[in-house]
C-alpha cells in the first residue's frame, strides 16, 4: 500500500475484520481486499471461520474472521499481527488479543458491548479491554447497531435485516480510514443484492453512513513510531506531538517564573495544544478559546504586553489571518511564540493531511520587512524541546517565534521519558528594571549585545510607557517618520533575529563524515530522513543527514556544513521553500531538491530509491 | 468611601504633543479622561490604555500610563488580553466608530458578551477621520462622504442598540462639548465591573463638522436631549418642563401640567434593572424623542477575567499539582531501569 | 399567485453523497430547504448557495445548484458580493453557530444592517461540530465541552437578539424535527426581501446530543414553545390553552379561563410592526416563557443590492459618458498636435 | 535636502513664504530656513520685500516674500520657481504667479480669500486660481486664520493677537510638509519672545496645531515626474498612480464586456482607488466599502464567482488581512485582481511613506502551495497598463493576480496620454461554453494548453456546480483527499501560472548591450534607476537596466538577460526580497544588492555614486 491516510506510517497493513458468524464478516472481507487490489494494492488474505457451524450467537468459539494483508510490493503473507482490527462483539476481541501490534486500532460496536455480551464472551469484568490487559491499543467505540438503524429507518425493513447491515457500517468505517472510495464496493454490492434492490440500497446506506461516521468523527487515530531503540533509565508516558507542545510551553514559563496564557481557536490539526492547556488550570495556565483567529493572537498580544508567556496555537489558515498581528509584535517587539501545526494547503485545502508547506508563509507571510525567529520541531516528542526553545527565545529576545510542527507529529505519538525541568536552562527575561544606561530608560532602549529591548510591564513603577505599531524613533521611542531612523530600525530588527544565531546550537551532522551525499530536511521529516539514511548505510552507501530545527535564523555553521559536500538534496514536503530560502541565503548553494506534496509522510523506500539515483547520477 | 485623593489630572498627562487638529472634539474628551483618573484615584502604573487605529486611537501616546496602540480593529481583543492576564489592572479602550464598529465590530461585540471588565470609550464622529473623510458604519443613511459620493445606502448601527444586541451591561452616552458629564460618567464606567460602553458623540472639525451640532449645540440641547440618571425622574426641557411616559410599547414626551400630565406620571429611570426592555427604548430614541445621554444602563454580572481566576482556584483547590514535573508525574506512566 | 409549479425538491439535490452523521440534524433542514426552493419554483441555476466552514456548511455540495463552499466565517461576506454583482440571483448562506457568530460574526451583523436580500440560514446546535465539539458563542453558560473543560465562563449570544442589535428586519426560528414548519419558514424567509435570518435548531448527534431535547421532543413541545404566526393570536398548550399578555413591560402566560383572562385578552402577533420592541421581547424568550418559533420579526425595508443598482441608474441618467474613453475626454484634457 | 517626505521626488526643492508685511513671512521664512540648515541642508534664501513700507493691507504692493532654496549639496542661488509656495492672501498669489514650478503645491488662508480679500488684489472672479490659469498647482487651502483662533482660545489673547499667530500656523504646516521637526523651531520662538512666555506659547501652540493641520489631512500633496521627454501628439491629462489605476482595472472590465466589482476597505494610500471607482457609477462600476478588508476581499470573491471582473484594493497590513481570502480564490481558480498600494511596514508602520517591503508577502503570504501571479506597475500612468494586464490574465487564467503599486506611484501624478481603448488587446474568459472535451463538463475541467478551467457562472443553464477551499479530483471535480490527486492539482496549480509566462512580453533591456554593469530593479524604482543609468551613460559608463513589471511567473527570457552580465546589482526599496527571488529561480545569479528602507523614493545622484563605485571594484 503506497499511500494511505489515516494509518500513516506503515507501508504494509494488516486488518483483521472478526465478529459473530452471523455478522458477515467474510463478505465484509473479501470486499475490502478486492477493492484495494482494484486500487493497485498487492494482497494476501485469510478467512477465518469459526471450528463450530453453529456455535451459539456471541461465543468464542463462533467468532469469524477474514485477516487481509496489503501494501504496495512483496506481500507474501496473510501478516501476523493486526494494526485494525474490526471487532463486532466482545468474542471478537478476546479471540484476537494476541495479535493485534501495539497502538492497533481496534473498532468495536459499542451496543454489542453490553453486559450480556460480555457475559457470553465470558468477560468478568465490564471493561473488556482492560480485564485482556489492552491498555495500547486506539479504540474506536462506535454504537454500530444502533446508527445502523437510525439510518435505515427510511427503507421500511424489519430489525433484524436493518442490523444485519452493520457489517457494511462497519466496512464504511474501515474504508475511510483508508481512504477507499466507496465507489467499488458499491457496485459489489450493488451485483451481490441485484435481486434485492432494497437490501442492496440498504446496505449502501449502511456503508456510507459507517463512512461518514468515520469521516465526522475522526476517531482519534493517532500514528506511531518508535523514535529510539535505546530506552535510557526513566519514567515514560505515551504523548503526542500536540501534548508535547502544550507541556513545553508549560515548560517555559515555568522556567520563566511566568504565568502562561494561551489565546485560541479551534482548528484542525492544532486544537488538541488549546483543548490540553485548557485543562491545565491546576497548573495555573490561562488557555482561552477567542472569537476567531485573530482574537486569538491579539488577546495573546495583550497578555504579553500586560507581562505572561503568551501563545497562540492554529494551523495554516489560522496563520494567514494572524499575519498582520504578527507584524504588530514585530515592531512592538514583544514576546510571543505562535504554533503554526501545519495541514494540507492551500486554503482549507485537506485539513487532516500533513504538509510542509507553511514555511515560507512564517518566513515572509507580513507587509514591511518583519523578521521573526522560525523553528520547527522533528518528532512528536521533540515538540516539547521546540517548545521550550521558542518560549525561551520569544522571552529572551523580545521578539514573536513561529513554531512549525506538523499533522503527523501532532497526532503522532511517542514514548517519551518524562523531562526533568532541573535539566532545562533558565528564561530570563531582560526586564526594564536591569537597564543601565546613561539616560533614562525608553522603551526601545537595547541591550547593546543582543539588541533586546528591556521589558517593563505594567504595574512596575517607573516605566509607564506607549508602544504601538509605528515607526519608533531609536533613542526617544517616541513615533518618527524619519527616514534614516527608519533605516536604523529596519536593520536593527533585523539584526536583533540574527543575533539569536549566537545562542542556539549549531546544526548537526548525522551520518558519515564524508558522505557522497547530504540530505537536507527540517521539521516533520526527520524520522523518515534518518530512516532512508540508516538503509542506505546498510546498502553501503555513505550518506548524510543535516536536519534543521532552527530556521530563522539559521544555525551559524549552516553555510559551511551545506558547502562541505558535493552532492546536497534538500527533501521537503512542499515544492523547495526550505531550498529556495537556503539558497536566497548562501551564494553558491544548489542542491537538488526532492520534494513530495501529497498530504502523506514520506515513504522510506521511495526516498531510498530516489537518493540512491542520485548519488548514482 | 472616604480615601485621600494622591492624584492630578495632569499626572495622567504624557509629555507628547497632541496631535488632533484644532477644535477636535477628542482634546475634550482627553481632559475628561484625564480628570476621570485623578477622580477614581488610581496608580498611573496601573492604568493600561489601549487603542486601535484612527485618530481617537491615537490617544493613549497622550496619556501618561502603560498604553499599546495597537492595529485597526484589535484593541478590544488586545484588552481582552490584558485583562484576562492580569485583572488588577485598569483598562480602558479608546476606540473610533470605525474601529469599533467596522473592522472591530467582532471583536466588540464579543468583548460585551463575554463581560469583561473594559472601558470601552467609543469616539463617535461618524466618519474615518485618520483616513480623512470615508463613511463609517454610524454615517447616517444618505449622507455624502469621499467614499459615498451620491450617498451612502446603507443603516447605520446605533451603538446602543448593538450593544444591548450583544448582552451589554453598561451603556452611557455623551457629548463631547460637556466636560463634567463626560468625565462623571467615564468614572462611572470605570467603577462599572465589567464591560462598559461609553458612546462619546464628537465632531470631526476637519471632515465632519457640525455633524451633532443639532444635538449638542447649547440652544438645541435641553430640548433635543435628556440626560438620565439613575433613580431619576426622565424630565428634559430648559425648564425640565418635559417628561417621558410610556404609552404601550412606546415612549412618549409630555410636557407637565399639559393634557393631564403631573410629575408622578413622568417615568423615573431604573438604570439597574436587569431586563434590557426599557434601556434598549431609551437607547433607540431620537427624531421626535429627545437623544439619551448619561448612563442608560448599568447592571451587574459575572466578569470573564475575574470568573477565569475564579475557575483555576476551584481547581487547583482540587488537585494538588503546580509543576510540570508533579502533573506529569500524576499521569500514565512507565518506568525504565 | 396562481404559477405552475415546475419544479420537484428532487431537482435541487445534486448526486454527492451527504456526508453528515445518521441522525445529524442538518439531514432534515436539507431536506426542508429542497423543497422550500420547488415551492419558491426558481430555477436551480439562478440559485447561489454559499457557506462557510462547519459540517453544516458543508449543504451547497448537496444542491444541484451553483455553490460555494468558502472560508470559516466569511459566507456573509462571500454571499454579499454574489448578491450584490448580480441582484437576479437567489442568494442562500448557510451557516453554523461557530461559522456565524464566532469568526464570523462581524460579517453577519454587517450584512444585517446593510440589510442585503440573503437567506441566511443558521445551524445553531450550540458546538462545533466539524472540529469535534468546543463550544461555540451560543453554548450556555457553564457547559462542559472540549475547550471547556470546566465549563464554560461567558454568556452566550441569542441570536435574535444579536440580529436585532444589528437593525436586522426578517427573523425566525424553527427546530430541525418540525419539517413542515421550517419548510414554510424557509419559504416565506426566501420571499422577503432583504436579509432574512432563519434560527435553525439543530442536534448534533455526535458532540452535543440532546442539546434541544427539552424543548423539540413532542412530549415538551407544546408547552415549552410557542409557534408565531402573523396575525394570529399568541397561544400555546396541548389544547392551545395558553397564550401571552402584556404584563407592564414584560410577557407573560395566562391560561384562558384562568384568573379571569379570555382569549380577548391574548396579544396578535404582529410581525409586520416596524419597532422591533415586541419582536426583541419574543425573541429573548425562554425560561418561564415558552421558546418563540415562527416568524418573529418580517418587516420591509431598503435592500442594499437594490440600492446599489438604483444609484447607479440614478447618477447614469444625469451623465451621458459610459465608457472609458467618453468618460476621459469629457475630464481636464490637453492636445498636443 | 537628502532626505524629505511629502515632496518626495526633489533633490533641491524652493519653497516661499508670502503674505502681507504684516504676516510676519520674514520671520517665517528666517526660522524655516534656518532649521534645514540646522537639519544638514545646504540653503540659499531671498528675502523680498515689499517696495512699499505701508502699501494697504492685502493690496499687491503690500506683498512680503522669503525665498529658501535647500538641497543636499550644491545650492548657489534661491533658486527660480518655487516648489512650494505659502499665499497667506490674493496678492501673495497673484505677485507670484509666474515663479511657480508644474504641480507647486500652494498654501493657501482660505479665511483671508474672500470676496473683500480678492477684492483688495484686484481679482474680478472668486476663483482667483482660475483667473490666474493655475490650473496644475496642487492647492491647500486651509482656514488658517479661524483655526489659529480657535487653538488659542486657551491663551486669552485677544483677537489680533492672536491671528498674528497664523505665520506660525503656516510654518508648522510647512515643517510638516517637508518631515522638519519642530523641537528647533520652538527653541527659536522661545528665544525670540523670551520676555513674553504667553505670545511664545501661543506662536509655539499656532506651530503645533498647524503641523498636526498637515499630519491629520495629509492634506493631498502629490509628487510630479516627467516621464518621457518628448510627447507624442494626442489628448493629454494628469493623473496619479491611484488613479490609473482605478482607470486600467474600467479599461480591462470594457475589454472583457463585464461589469467591474470594487470591494474595498479604506487605508492609506490605497483609499483613492476606491474614492475614485466609487465615482464611477456612470460607468456603472460597483465600488463598495465594505466592514474591513476581509469583507472587502470576499465580497471581490463573491462578485467574481457571479461573473464580475472583482477586484480589491488595499495597502500592506490589508493584503495582510487578506492573506486567508487569496489562498480561496487559488484553490478555487476564480479571476481576482488584489491591488496593494504599498507603503512603510512593518505593521502599522510608516503610513504615508513608500517602500517595496511586500514583494515576499505577496509571493508567499499564504499557507499552502499556493501561487499567484505577481505584477507591478513602474511609473504612475504605467499604473493603467498593470491594472489592465492584472485584470487580463486574471480573467484569462481564472487566477487572483497581485498588483503591487507604491506611495510614490500612487500619489504621483503625471501627464498621461488618454489611451484608446482600440489599442489595447481584447480579454477573453474561457466560459464552460466553449469546453469541447469527451466526458461532460466539470467546474475542474481545463483547457489543456493554458490548464485554465472553464468559467461557469451562477445564471447559465447547464453549468450549476459547486466549488470551494477544499481539494478536488482533478477529474470529477468532486472533493478529494486522495494523495496522488493533491500531488497533481499542487503540481497543475502552479504548472497553470507558469505557463503564463507565455503570454507576457519578455524583460526589455534599457542602455548598453554590453553593460559593465546590468542593474534590476521592479517597480515603483523605475525612473529613478533610469535617470541613474542615464546619468552614469553621461559620464562614459557602460551600464544597462532590466526593469520588472511581471515578478510571477518571471518573463521568459529572465535568466538569459541576468546571467549574461557579468556584474548585476539589483537595487529596491526592501531588504533583498527581489534579489532572493530571483536567486532562489536562477541557479547560479549572485547579483549584488543595493538595498534602503527609508520610506523614500531612491536619490538619483546615490544611485550613481553607488552603481559607479561597483563598476570599479
Ligand atoms: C488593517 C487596516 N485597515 C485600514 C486602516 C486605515 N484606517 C486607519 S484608521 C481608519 C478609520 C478611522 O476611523 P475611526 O475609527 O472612526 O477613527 P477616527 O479617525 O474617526 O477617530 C482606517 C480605515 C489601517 N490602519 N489598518
Ligand atoms: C480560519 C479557520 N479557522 C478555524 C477553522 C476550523 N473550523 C472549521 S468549522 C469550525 C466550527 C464549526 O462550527 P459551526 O459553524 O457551529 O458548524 P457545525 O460544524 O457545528 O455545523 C471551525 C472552528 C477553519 N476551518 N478555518
Ligand atoms: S481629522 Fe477629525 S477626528 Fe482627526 S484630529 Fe482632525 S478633527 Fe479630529
Ligand atoms: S458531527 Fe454533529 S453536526 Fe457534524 S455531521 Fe455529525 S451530528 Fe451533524
Ligand atoms: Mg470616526
Ligand atoms: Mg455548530
Amino acid at each position: 500500500m503506497t499511500e494511505q491516510t489515516k494509518v500513516t506510517t506503515l507501508e504494509k497493513v494488516v486488518v483483521r475484520f472478526s465478529g459473530d458468524s452471523g455478522d458477515g464478516m467474510q463478505l465484509t472481507g473479501t470486499i475490502f481486499s478486492n477493492l484495494s487490489a482494484i486500487l493497485g494494492n498487492e494482497i494476501s488474505t485469510f478467512p477465518d471461520f469459526p471450528a463450530e457451524i453453529r456455535a451459539p450467537q456471541g461465543s468464542l468459539s463462533g467468532v469469524s474472521g477474514f485477516q487481509v494483508h496489503l501494501g504496495s510490493k512483496k506481500i507474501f503473507t496473510p501478516g501476523d499481527k493486526a494494526d485494525v482490527l474490526v471487532a463486532m462483539n466482545p468474542a471478537a476481541l478476546k479471540v484476537n488479543v494476541n495479535y493485534l501490534k501495539p497502538l492497533a486500532i481496534v473498532v468495536i460496536d459499542t451496543d454489542s458491548f453490553q453486559k450480556s455480551d460480555l457475559d457470553k464472551a465470558k468477560f468478568t469484568t465490564d471493561d473488556p479491554f482492560k480485564e485482556l490487559g489492552l491498555t495500547n491499543v486506539q479504540v474506536i467505540a462506535a454504537p454500530i447497531s444502533s446508527m445502523v438503524k437510525d439510518g435505515l429507518a427510511e427503507f421500511g425493513l424489519d430489525n433484524k435485516s436493518a442490523v444485519r447491515c452493520k457489517n457494511m457500517f462497519a466496512l464504511g468505517l474501515v474504508c475511510w480510514l483508508f481512504d477507499r472510495p466507496l465507489d467499488e464496493a458499491m457496485h459489489m454490492l450493488q451485483n451481490k443484492f441485484a435481486k434485492k434492490p432494497t437490501i442492496a440500497q440498504a446496505n449502501i446506506k449502511a456503508l456510507t453512513d459507517g463512512y461518514n461516521y468515520g469521516h465526522n468523527t475522526h476517531a482519534l487515530v493517532s500514528t506511531y513510531r518508535i523514535e529510539s531503540k535505546k530506552m535510557a533509565p526513566g519514567f515514560y508516558t505515551d504523548v503526542n506531538g500536540n501534548k508535547a507542545t502544550a507541556y513545553g510551553l508549560i515548560a517555559a514559563a515555568e522556567k520563566a517564573g511566568l504565568k502562561l496564557f494561551l489565546g485560541s481557536y479551534p482548528i484542525t490539526p492544532a486544537t488538541d495544544i488549546l483543548q490540553e492547556l485548557s485543562a491545565r488550570k491546576d497548573l495555573g495556565v490561562k488557555a482561552l478559546q477567542f472569537e476567531d483567529e485573530i482574537a486569538g493572537i491579539c488577546t495573546s498580544i495583550g497578555a504579553s504586553f500586560a507581562g505572561s508567556l503568551a501563545a497562540t496555537s492554529t494551523s495554516g489558515p489560522g496563520l494567514a489571518l494572524k499575519s498582520e498581528a504578527i507584524g504588530l509584535a514585530v515592531i512592538a517587539e514583544i514576546p510571543l511564540v505562535v504554533v503554526d501545526v501545519q495541514r494540507g494547503g492551500p486554503s482549507t485545502g485537506l485539513p487532516t493531511k500533513s504538509e510542509q508547506t507553511d514555511l515560507a508563509q512564517a518566513l515572509y507571510g507580513r507587509n514591511g520587512e518583519s523578521p521573526v525567529v522560525v523553528i520547527a520541531a522533528s518528532t512528536p516528542t521533540d515538540c516539547f524541546d521546540a517548545a521550550f526553545w521558542a518560549g525561551k527565545l520569544a522571552l529572551e529576545h523580545m521578539t514573536p517565534v513561529i513554531l512549525l510542527t506538523d499533522s503527523f507529529l501532532a497526532n503522532g505519538s511517542s514514548a517519551w521519558k518524562l523531562p526533568d525541568m532541573k535539566d532545562y536552562p533558565e528564561i530570563k527575561p531582560k526586564y526594564a528594571t536591569e537597564y543601565k544606561g546613561d539616560t533614562p530608560w525608553k522603551a526601545y532602549h537595547r541591550d547593546p549585545e543582543t539588541l533586546v529591548r528591556y521589558w517593563a510591564v505594567p504595574g512596575m513603577e517607573g516605566f509607564a510607557h506607549r508602544i504601538g505599531g509605528l515607526e519608533k524613533d531609536y533613542d526617544t521611542s517616541a513615533i518618527s517618520t524619519d527616514p534614516h531612523n527608519h533605516q536604523k530600525m529596519v536593520t536593527t530588527r533585523q539584526a536583533k533575529i540574527d543575533k539569536i544565531a549566537d545562542y542556539i546550537p549549531e546544526v548537526e551532522v548525522l551520518g558519515d563524515k564524508d558522505a557522497d551525499l547530504l540530505i537536507v530536511g527540517w521539521g516533520g521529516t526527520f524520522g523518515h530522513l534518518c530512516e532512508a539514511m540508516e538503509t542506505m548505510h546498510e546498502n553501503g552507501k555513505k550518506v548524510a543527514l543535516a536536519h534543521f530545527k532552527f530556521i530563522s535564523p539559521l544555525p551559524k555553521n549552516t553555510a559551511e556544513v551545506l558547502l562541505k559536500y558535493k552532492k546536497v538534496v534538500v527533501a521537503e514536503q512542499n515544492n523547495g521553500q526550505f531550498a529556495n530560502y537556503l539558497r536566497s541565503k548562501i551564494s553558491g548553494f544548489n542542491p537538488y531538491k526532492f520534494n513530495r506534496v501529497k498530504g502523506q509522510p514520506f515513504i522510506v523506500s521511495r526516498l531510498v530509491e530516489e537518493f540512491t539515483k542520485l548519488l548514482e547520477a | 468611601m472616604e480615601q485621600e485623593l494622591k492624584y492630578q489630572p495632569k499626572d495622567y498627562k504624557s509629555d507628547q504633543y497632541v496631535r488632533w487638529c484644532p477644535g477636535c472634539g477628542d482634546h475634550a474628551v482627553l481632559n475628561c479622561v484625564h480628570k476621570a483618573m485623578a477622580e477614581l484615584n488610581v496608580d498611573p502604573k496601573d492604568i493600561a490604555v489601549i487603542s486601535g487605529i484612527g485618530c481617537s486611537s491615537r490617544l493613549p501616546y497622550y496619556m501618561n500610563s502603560y498604553g499599546f496602540h495597537t492595529i485597526h480593529g484589535r484593541g478590544a481583543a488586545i484588552a481582552t488580553g490584558v485583562k484576562t492576564a492580569n485583572p488588577a489592572l485598569n483598562v480602558w479602550l479608546m476606540t473610533g466608530d470605525g474601529d469599533c464598529l467596522a473592522i472591530g465590530g467582532n471583536h466588540f461585540i464579543h468583548a460585551v458578551r463575554r463581560n469583561i471588565d473594559l472601558n470601552i470609550v467609543l469616539f463617535n464622529n461618524k466618519i474615518y477621520g485618520l483616513t480623512k473623510g470615508q463613511y463609517s458604519p454610524t454615517t447616517d443613511r444618505g449622507f455624502v462622504t469621499k467614499s459615498s459620493p451620491y450617498g451612502t445606502v446603507e443603516e447605520p448601527f446605533i451603538p446602543a442598540e448593538l450593544t444591548f444586541g450583544a448582552r451589554g451591561n453598561f451603556f452611557a452616552r455623551v457629548i463631547d462639548v460637556d466636560l463634567k458629564n463626560t468625565t462623571d460618567i467615564l468614572t462611572a464606567s470605570a467603577r462599572h465591573k465589567g464591560a462598559s460602553v461609553v458612546e462619546v458623540l464628537v465632531n470631526c472639525v476637519i471632515f465632519n463638522d457640525g455633524i451633532h451640532k443639532q444635538i449638542t449645540d447649547k440652544e438645541f440641547r435641553p430640548d433635543r436631549t435628556i440626560f438620565l440618571r439613575h433613580g431619576e425622574k426622565m424630565l428634559f426641557g430648559k425648564e425640565n418642563e418635559k417628561g417621558l411616559v410610556l404609552d404601550g410599547l412606546k415612549l412618549k414626551v409630555v410636557t407637565i401640567g399639559q393634557d393631564g400630565y403631573t410629575l408622578d406620571d413622568i417615568l423615573v429611570h431604573d438604570a439597574h434593572t436587569e431586563d434590557a426592555t426599557m434601556h434598549m427604548m431609551l437607547g433607540m430614541m431620537g427624531g421626535d424623542l429627545p437623544l439619551a445621554l448619561g448612563v442608560i444602563r448599568d447592571v451587574d454580572a459575572p466578569c470573564y477575567d475575574q470568573e477565569v481566576e475564579k475557575q483555576i482556584l476551584e481547581v487547583q483547590a482540587k488537585k494538588p499539582h503546580r509543576t510540570l514535573n508533579e502533573f506529569l508525574m500524576s499521569g500514565e506512566i512507565w518506568e525504565v531501569k
